[in-house]
């Protein structure tokens, strides 16, 4: 037995469940929705996102990288190319952007698979077809004496189905 | 590994396999042949050579009659560049685009593997025994009959004439035929005539007026080299220079050097002579009249002549009339006392003595059509080619029963032989040449044979069994050589083999009879030939050979007038400066070469003159036939501003229908429709005797050209400066807007490798790494900054320094017919010059003539040359974009391409404002694809010291690094320095007007150094701020009396 | 993800000059269906198969020619030096050009909020990535030793060599590669939740299985769509700058040089607005036919391309004004090299060239000042072929003619491709196509997520449906 | 739920599938470098030598590795027939000559010290004391049979640099370097084999360590 789930049709269904169950002190659960529902965000309140940090670091190191290769690099073995400096540091600024934006974008990607647990290859439980249909779902891991409360929760709110995971 | 390299699969390397059997045993290439091993080099490499590092013999260049001095660099057993002797009195250190080409005639794919005989159709090959006894067997079957064989020989001075005329008599031949179509026989009979002597030496330097009536004495009359070396110096003098005035139909590159061009039909030279002169039944209006000009140029030119003071007067016409012309600039030249001034007849050039004329050649033919003649031999000469087909030299040849050749190349006359006897080329050979009077220029072997062909000269004395001829010694005038005495030269003598007894055929292919029999006739014998050979010049008179002459032929009747002739423009023919009458055609470095005046190659084209060209609806490519009563030729037309808006020209030189790969099918023989017409007076063959009929084929043929524009767009490329601005005071102040001062600011990209260093960037104590820029490096590189000047008011335009770099570098020619692009996934553009046509050509150095004025295409142009090169930019734009390092700017000043670092995207090329960088568009290096640039055996000439570049990257001038790290290397070994001009690059040793200068530009001591700081020195586009290592000096325009002439 | 709707109704779906952000979907009313209208775009058909041999067919053409050129030698292309760049370049920045709208629908106009981008830039954005594929064969093509392009790549080597980093080529490696990275990257991420609709969709094992990889397990979890918003809009948020400046780097490759025509501080807006307006021409090329085959009016609705059409309009507009900026500055620079070269480029020997340009980029686009045209997109579809080709031959009209009236008149010289290069020019068709047929048969051309996001949700009856969204919205 | 952990299979397979392959290719690389050895080994026999003078694959290696240190990145053997060591047509024994007879390097690479090239010694020089010395021996007999025929040895090339490379020799010998530095212990070989990598990277680094010029143009032209 590790939870309830429940599949809601309508949008104010979820989240009126969602509150009534946190109002109820679940803390445990998961939310589906087929798109992005700001309702749903507004209804579990969760906490501000991580992956800017990821993305402000792998810029920052990006850059540097970027112009640490260029300057080294002309430094290694120095050429004179057009009676220019033989590190000059303007021209080199566009591989430094450009290297920001590679170390950085990666980096935000990483950001979603390691703050969005993906990819996550195995674990179905509690999760249907159908949310990435048509229907929000709201999944309360809890033991099955306080399955049947959170089914009556689910119910008021006029879920379709209502399905205990095991 | 060539798709990984820069370079390709041959070259260097072959030279290293040789190199493992170059001390192993006789036999095998290289140096240890008995020919060429004991020979004394005329640099300090007495007795062997050291692989690696070359060898070099002095000779004598045999391409054209002069016979200048040459140096032949060998390295391992392998002839691979020739330079100029600088101790001979007549080239002095100079060397044609011709004299380079030797090498491609040495290494010619085309040439003749051995003894060839006729069976039916087909030439098959044969053993030399068969060959000699095949020779003896005819010969005395033809018995009495001999007397009226006929041996016609590529004319030359020397002792194989002599020792030829010798070998006749003793078969009772008459004496042969030493014809060369090139020369200018008109003025040569009148020289004779006037001075006593075929050719005086003409002093430029003395003249203060020069005047040229055809006599085109920077191409093709007389001694080109020499001629232009003086000619050069004269216009050195600048504001003291002789000013140049050229009257004739075309403007040839001597015209084109001249300061003022006065065109004059075809015929009415003679005219325009005794108008000048006064003399004479002409008068000023009757010769403008006949020449078609402004009787105004005329007076002027005659007022000007009176003025002068010490002038010349030179008439080289080529017309029926051209001993008349040449005369009559005798007696101008007599009366206006320049003779002996100017003109010295006391110190002539022999080279052009006892040359036969072309009517020595049409009375053979009528003896031979008459079927008289049993025997016929033929050497060098391609009398069936470069006489006009109307004499019927074929057809009379045909009726000879036994045609014998001891010619090296399939040419016209020698596929008709029946016995091929090939000589060996003259860099594989022994000889002499009698440049000038009581000096003897010698010729040596400077390598094995390249293919089984044997002297000439031992093959008659073998036959006549060895010492049998040695009549006549030299005339020795007790002067020793000027060479040095080397340890070794004993050797040379222990190697006098004893020559075979008579008649017996011996079949070593290597006797050294005709050696022997000089060393024979030489006082001092061996050891005076050994010390000799340090310079190739020994002290002495060849002797004359005392042969029958043979019967004079019947004298013609004079032909009509040109003037008088049917058709609507004059038809003048001119021998190509490049290619002759059609002797260097097969040779691809000459065919690459562009015309120094019409910039086409490998192609024979039509000048005419735009104003007509257009009324006829002719433009450039154009196909238009040219029709006499004795044929028609077809060619793209070449609107040239140059050229007599009534005449048409046509360059000889093309059209071979043999002559190997390089030369059948490439062209027009434009004397296809010449009549057989020759100077009654001097029995040299007259080209512009007729008339011409000019319509418009309707075809197309791209011209072949190496042109872009011919006008500058007032980019200053090639600058001139009037007398006037060079003589104005210099004040300093801002200086590079005052005429006379150097007009450019940017010295400092010369002072230091790196122009940067101008600015700053290098200079700083606190920049990181400079390295090898960094002048406190011990190796001091940063304080080389390899320059050169180029003086254009010498500069001609010959083109030398271009074939020089080929021969240097290793660069490929692209202009073959089976070098170009699939036009399709089938079929290929097999155009001659296809790939230049696509602007593919790959000079390193290339020549540009710009015109100046003349937009009214009339006559009154201005002609500058300017050779353009890798500027070797202090700030280089070419580096900046290359994303691979292939090009950057190395300590000492050059701007240095990788070759096998280059990926190919040719942004530097397009980032170059000089378009000096070359594209390797075909495998040209690659033996596997059919653009391969070098076909057995021409590879062999590849400089070891070069890589061959492969497909697809990028090549220019290099400054001739790899001679730059030679010195280095040489003085490193001695412990000192590189010294001030210790050496220089192959188009500056080349070039004979010394118009280029190489050198160290930040050191005072060299030459270059004081030059670049000349008042007329300028760089090419300076506003670019590309600081440039070339620094080009203002040419001096000389405007006459009567003409204005804009700067 | 983040253009929420305002409520607003428009029955016929027609209403003219809708403020772009407020484009509806009137015509599309649940979720349900647009999983079953999208998704069955999905079914191959003949007339697509069609489509693919032929692309398949050009890009063997071009792979043929590549075999040649590579045997032979970069001469069998039609070069005359100094014109030692031609086809293969001007393809190439064609191509990148096209790249640019993609990237600009997916991350300019997100996040500026533009409404119309929804249902045009998953299309818009499969185009970026093959247009830069493309783009990217074409610097190897085009070079001497394709096989040592390796060599502008830095990685350490036992040579101890590496690019040199002031050429403008190493920063078009960097600048193209990344570009190519980040946007593939970006289109993944917003494919992933779509990804995830078609793995529990499909009733195939074999393909469920594939898409389920593909969706890495993507659960339409609450969590997950948070972390994918921050992240998608901190990915818009680099490509913004990164599609500025990859053009402008693609730019230097010219303004770098001193040639004349090329040497111009103007060149990067110029070339980015260019790529722009490029771009959205193929956009429609593409879109335009699709939404008409497969019965799309009613997600790319009229509305759509209206709005897309203002784009053109306005960065044709900026491109026209740059043509005459520059011809103004040859002028007012004094500099009678470059006077030359512009008077040559108008009345030189690729004068029509010029007024090709010209046409097909300036005078033909202002039909779009007429609403009437803006909204018939047949009139579009024809537009944007002939933006295409007037894109290109600006890119001839940079190239070529600057290249062969340089510096040295005596180099002066002529240019006309080969078949080679033809051949090239017709594989990257068929290369560009190939993918993109292949892509849309096998992934939602329309983003499902995104389209279910504006469309107003089923709510139950007690609270009325903007009530919802505004009680949860912002 | 019956789709439980199906998801899972194609991912678990492809990572299997990604770590068999980089095992292989690790193991392929071991595998190649014990080939190496062997050959090395296998050579070492044939020159019927003792086996103490001619390194192993592993000394080589390790002289290599040493010079790799100097620059960075400047990993070695990366495309050098590195260890090459062919059979030649006359097993010559550089031992003897150079520790029995005490010649030197320049009696038969005569041009070292004086030109680009080396040089190799004649036919000739070898008969110069192979006339008398050692003439039972068969390796002297093939020498003497190809003199008689006179024909050139054909040496099997072992160091050999690049086409576009320009090294003259004269400059490194007459500059303090050893032969040995760049051809190894030659009169330690029973068979010569290629000693150094000879990539460029291994030539720049020793002319950066001995400040000697390092731009391109000094070998490259």
């Amino acid at each position: 037995m590790v939870g309830v789930l429940g599949a809601f049709a309508e949008l104010d269904g979820a989240t009126g469940a969602i509150e009534e169950i946190k109002r109820e002190g679940f803390t445990d659960f998961d939310v589906y929705s087929p798109t992005i529902r700001h309702e749903l965000e507004h209804a579990v309140h969760p906490p501000q996102s991580k992956v800017r940090v990821f993305t402000l670091v792998g810029g920052l190191l990006g850059v540097t990288f970027g112009y640490w290769m260029a300057i080294w690099s002309s430094e290694y073995w120095p050429l004179v190319v057009g009676g220019k400096a033989i590190a000059s540091w303007i021209p080199y600024t566009i591989i430094g952007f450009e290297v920001m934006i590679l170390v950085g974008g990666l980096s935000t990607v990483a950001a979603i698979f390691i703050l969005g647990g993906l990819p996550r290859l195995t674990r179905t439980i509690g999760y249907d077809p159908r949310f990435s249909g048509g229907d929000y779902g709201v999944f309360v891991r809890c033991n099955a004496d306080r399955a049947e409360s959170v089914e009556s929760i689910f119910r008021s709110h006029g879920a379709g189905e209502v399905r205990r995971e095991r | 590994m060539s798709t990984t390299s820069g370079s390709s699969g041959l070259k260097r390397r072959e030279f290293l396999k040789v190199l493992g059997a170059t001390g192993a045993a006789a036999g095998t290439v290289g140096c240890s042949s008995d020919s060429v091993e004991r020979l004394i080099p005329y640099l300090n490499h007495p007795d062997q050579t050291v692989p690696g590092v070359s060898n070099y013999y002095a000779t004598t260049c045999r391409e054209c009659a002069a016979g200048c001095g040459v140096i032949a660099e060998v390295r391992d057993g392998r002839a691979i560049k020739l330079e100029g002797n600088p101790a001979h009195p007549l080239n002095q250190g100079a060397i044609c685009s011709k004299g380079q080409a030797a090498l491609q005639g040495l290494y010619n794919p085309d040439r003749f593997r051995g003894p060839m005989m006729r069976e039916g159709e087909r030439l098959v090959p044969i053993t030399w025994d068969r060959a000699l006894q095949e020779l003896n067997t005819r010969l005395d079957q033809a018995g009495p009959a001999l007397a009226n064989g006929v041996f016609i020989n590529q004319h030359e001075s020397g002792s194989f004439p002599v020792v030829l005329d010798q070998w006749l008599a003793t078969r009772g031949i008459p004496g042969h035929l030493s014809y060369d179509a090139d020369l200018n026989l008109g003025t040569i009979a009148a020289h004779r005539q006037a001075y006593g002597v075929a050719w005086p030496t003409i002093d430029f330097t003395q003249a203060r007026l020069i005047v040229s009536v055809g006599a085109d004495f920077l191409d093709d009359w007389g001694a080109a080299v020499p001629q232009q070396l003086n000619f050069a110096d004269a216009r050195a003098q600048l504001q003291n220079a002789p000013r140049f005035v050229y009257v004739g139909p075309r403007r040839s590159l001597t015209g084109l050097n001249a300061d003022q061009w006065i065109p004059c039909r075809p015929g009415s030279e003679l005219a325009i002579m005794q108008a000048l002169g006064g003399t004479g039944t002409a008068s000023i209006a009757q010769a403008a009249e006949a020449a078609g000009v402004e009787p105004t140029l005329l007076q002027g030119l005659a007022d000007e002549l009176r003025g002068a003071g010490r002038s010349m007067i030179l008439a080289g016409t080529r017309g029926a009339d051209a001993m008349e012309v040449a005369l009559a600039a005798a007696a101008l030249n007599q009366a206006l006392g320049n003779v002996g001034v100017t003109i010295l007849p006391g110190s002539p050039a022999t080279a052009f003595e006892r040359a036969a004329s072309y009517a020595d050649v049409r009375g053979v033919v009528e003896q031979m059509a008459s079927g008289q003649v049993p025997v016929f031999f033929v050497r060098g000469a391609n009398p069936a080619f470069t006489t006009p087909p109307a004499l019927g030299f074929a057809a009379a040849m045909a009726r000879v029963p036994f045609k014998v050749s001891f010619s090296s190349y399939p040419d016209e006359t020698t596929l008709l032989c029946d016995l091929i006897l090939p000589d060996h080329h003259a860099l594989e050979s022994w000889g002499d040449a009698q440049p000038v009077p009581g000096l003897i220029g010698l010729q040596q072997p400077t390598m094995d044979p390249v293919f089984n062909t044997r002297p000439t000269a031992d093959l008659l004395l073998l036959l006549t069994g060895g010492g049998a001829l040695s009549a006549a010694p030299l005339a020795i005038s007790g002067a020793t050589s000027p060479g040095v005495e080397v340890p070794g030269a004993a050797a040379l003598g222990s190697q006098v083999v004893p020559a075979p007894a008579p008649g017996a055929v011996t079949t070593t292919p290597r006797e050294h009879l005709y050696r022997d029999w000089l060393i024979g006739r030489i006082p001092g014998g061996a050891a005076a030939l050994t010390s000799a050979l340090q310079t190739g010049l020994i002290a002495g008179n060849v002797g004359q050979s005392a042969a029958a002459v043979r019967p004079a032929p019947a004298p013609v009747a004079a032909l009509p007038a040109i003037a008088q002739t049917e058709g609507d423009f004059f038809f003048h023919i001119y021998p190509s400066p490049l290619l002759g009458t059609g002797s260097g055609a097969n040779k691809p470095w000459l065919q690459e070469l562009a015309d120094p005046v019409s910039k086409i190659a490998w192609q024979t084209w039509i000048e005419i003159h735009p104003t007509r060209a257009w009324d006829m609806g002719i433009d450039n490519g154009d196909l238009v036939t040219i029709t006499t009563g004795t044929g028609s030729v077809t060619a793209p037309a070449y609107l040239y501003l140059g050229i007599h808006p009534d005449t048409v020209a046509m360059p000889l030189g093309r059209g071979h229908t043999a002559y190997g790969r390089y030369a059948a099918g490439i062209g027009v023989n434009p004397l296809i429709a010449v009549p057989a017409a020759e100077d009654a007076q001097s029995g040299g063959l007259a080209y512009s005797v007729t008339k011409c009929r000019v319509t418009k084929t309707g075809g197309f043929d791209d011209l072949v050209t190496t042109e872009g524009s011919a006008r500058q767009h007032g980019r200053g490329i090639a600058q001139a400066m009037t007398v006037a601005e060079l003589m104005a005071p210099v004040t300093d102040d801002h200086g590079h807007d005052i005429p006379g001062v150097p007009s450019y600011e940017p010295l400092p990209g010369l002072r230091s490798p790196v122009a940067a260093d101008a600015q700053g960037e290098l200079a700083d104590p606190d920049s990181k790494d400079k390295g090898m820029y960094d002048p406190q490096h011990w190796s001091k590189m940063a304080s080389r900054r390899w320059a050169m000047t180029i003086d254009l008011a010498r500069c001609t335009g010959c083109s030398a320094c271009v074939t020089a770099c080929y021969a240097e570098n290793n660069i490929p020619t692209v202009g073959a017919p089976w070098q170009g692009r699939a036009t399709s996934p089938l079929t290929w553009d097999e155009r001659p010059g296809a790939n230049i046509v696509k602007g593919r050509e790959m000079t390193w150095i290339r020549i540009e003539r710009y015109f100046e004025g003349g937009e009214d295409y009339g006559s009154n142009f201005d002609t500058r040359f300017a050779p353009m090169l890798c500027q070797h930019c202090g700030n280089a734009p070419c580096e900046p974009v290359c994303p691979v390092y292939a090009t950057y700017h190395s300590p000492d000043g050059l701007n240095v391409q990788v070759y096998n670092r280059c990926v190919g995207t040719r942004y530097c090329s397009n980032n170059c404002p000089y378009k000096v960088r070359y594209f390797n568009w075909f495998g040209y290096g690659e033996p596997n694809r059919r653009q391969y640039a070098f076909p057995e055996p021409l590879n062999w000439q590849l400089n070891p010291d070069v890589t061959v570049r492969g497909k697809g990257v990028m090549e220019k001038c290099t400054f001739c690094v790899q001679r730059i790290r030679e010195a280095e290397h040489r003085a490193v070994a001695e412990g000192r320095l590189v010294e001030a001009d210790e050496f220089t690059t192959a188009c500056a040793q080349a070039c004979p007007s010394r118009a280029i200068v190489f050198g160290d530009a930040a050191d005072a001591t060299w030459s270059v150094a004081q030059l670049a700081t000349d008042r007329r020195a300028y760089h090419v586009f300076g506003d670019l701020s590309t600081y440039t290592a070339v620094v080009y000096l203002k040419s001096i325009i000389h405007p006459g009396p009567a003409t204005p002439v804009q700067a | 993800m983040a253009t929420i709707a305002r409520p607003y109704s428009d029955p016929a779906g027609q209403r003219p000059n809708v403020p772009s952000a407020d484009i509806q979907l009137p015509a599309v009313k649940s979720y349900e269906q647009v999983d079953e209208e999208i998704i069955g775009t999905l079914r191959p058909t003949g007339k697509w198969f069609l489509g693919l041999g032929l692309a398949i067919f050009c890009m063997l053409i071009g792979a043929a020619a590549w075999t040649y050129q590579i045997y032979w030698g970069l001469g069998q292309a039609g070069y005359e030096p100094p014109v030692m760049w031609g086809v293969y370049i001007i393809t190439f920045v064609f191509w990148v050009g096209i790249g640019h709208a993609g990237t600009l629908i997916s991350a300019i106009l997100y996040l500026f909020r533009a409404g119309f981008r929804t249902t045009i830039y998953r299309a818009a954005e499969a185009m970026t990535v093959f247009a830069v594929l493309t783009a990217g064969l074409f610097p190897i093509i085009h070079i001497g030793r394709p096989w040592k392009f390796f060599w502008l790549i830095p990685y350490p080597n036992w040579r101890l060599l590496w690019p040199q980093f002031k050429s403008p080529l190493v920063w078009d490696v960097f600048a193209i590669s990344t570009y190519l990275t980040i946007s593939t990257t970006f289109l993944y991420i917003g494919l992933i939740p779509d990804i995830a609709v078609l793995r529990d969709r499909e009733t195939n094992p074999v393909r469920r299985q594939i898409f389920a990889v593909l969706s890495l397990g993507w659960r339409n979890s609450e969590r997950e769509w948070r972390h994918f918003a921050r992240a998608y809009l901190f990915l818009a948020a680099f490509s913004t700058p990164l599609v500025l400046s990859v053009h402008s780097v693609v730019s230097f490759d010219f303004a770098m040089a001193l040639t004349p025509g090329w040497h111009a501080t103007i060149f990067p807006p110029y070339f980015v607005a260019g790529a722009i307006f490029s771009g959205f021409a193929m956009v429609w090329t593409i879109i335009i036919p699709i939404r008409k085959w497969w019965n799309l009016q009613h997600y790319v609705t009229l509305n759509h391309l209206d709005a897309t059409a203002k784009v053109v309009l306005f960065t044709s507009l900026v491109v026209g004004s740059a043509y005459f900026i520059e011809f103004f500055i040859a002028w007012y620079s004094n500099v009678p090299v470059e006077q030359e070269y512009f008077w040559n480029r108008v009345f030189g020997q690729w004068w029509w060239a010029a007024w090709i340009m010209l046409t097909c980029n300036m005078i033909l686009p202002m039909s779009l000042f007429s609403q009437k045209l803006r909204r018939n997109p047949t009139w579009l579809f024809i537009l944007s072929l002939f933006i295409n080709l007037g894109m290109w031959f600006e890119r001839f009209v940079i190239v070529v003619p600057s290249l062969s009236h340089e510096f040295e008149p005596w180099q002066w010289s002529d240019y006309a491709p080969s078949w080679v290069d033809m051949s090239f020019l017709i594989g990257s068709f068929g290369w560009f196509f190939m993918w993109f047929l292949l892509f849309i048969k096998q992934l939602p051309v329309v983003a499902i997520a995104e389209v279910k996001e504006i469309i107003p949700p089923k709510l139950r009856g007690t609270v009325d449906s903007h009530g919802a969204s505004a009680h949860g919205g912002h | 739920m019956t789709r439980r952990r199906k998801w899972a299979a194609v991912p678990g397979l492809a990572v299997i599938a990604v770590i068999a392959t980089l095992l292989s290719a690790y193991s392929g690389a071991q595998t190649a470098q014990q080939a190496g050895a062997a050959q090395q080994a296998g050579a070492a026999q044939q020159a019927g030598a003792a086996p103490a003078p001619l390194p192993t694959v592993d000394e080589v290696r390790a002289s290599i590795d040493t010079v790799a240190e100097r620059g960075p990145w400047a990993y070695s053997g990366a495309s050098s027939p590195q260890g090459y060591a062919p059979e030649q047509p006359i097993n010559f024994p550089h031992p003897v000559h150079v520790q029995g007879a005490g010649m030197n390097c320049l009696y038969c690479h005569f041009s070292a010290n004086k030109a680009p090239d080396p040089g190799l010694p004649a036919v000739a020089t070898c008969m110069g004391c192979h006339s008398i010395v050692a003439t039972g021996s068969p390796e002297i007999q093939k020498l003497t049979q190809y003199w008689s025929d006179s024909l050139p040895i054909p040496w099997v090339r072992i160091h050999k640099v690049p086409d576009y490379v320009q090294f003259p020799h004269q400059r490194h010998v007459n500059g303090g370097v050893s032969c040995q530095t760049c051809h190894g212990e030659v009169q330690e070989m029973p068979r010569v084999f290629q000693y150094a990598s000879l990539n460029m990277g291994w030539c720049v680094n020793c002319h950066v360590e001995r400040q000697v010029r390092y731009d391109c143009s000094t070998c490259h032209y």
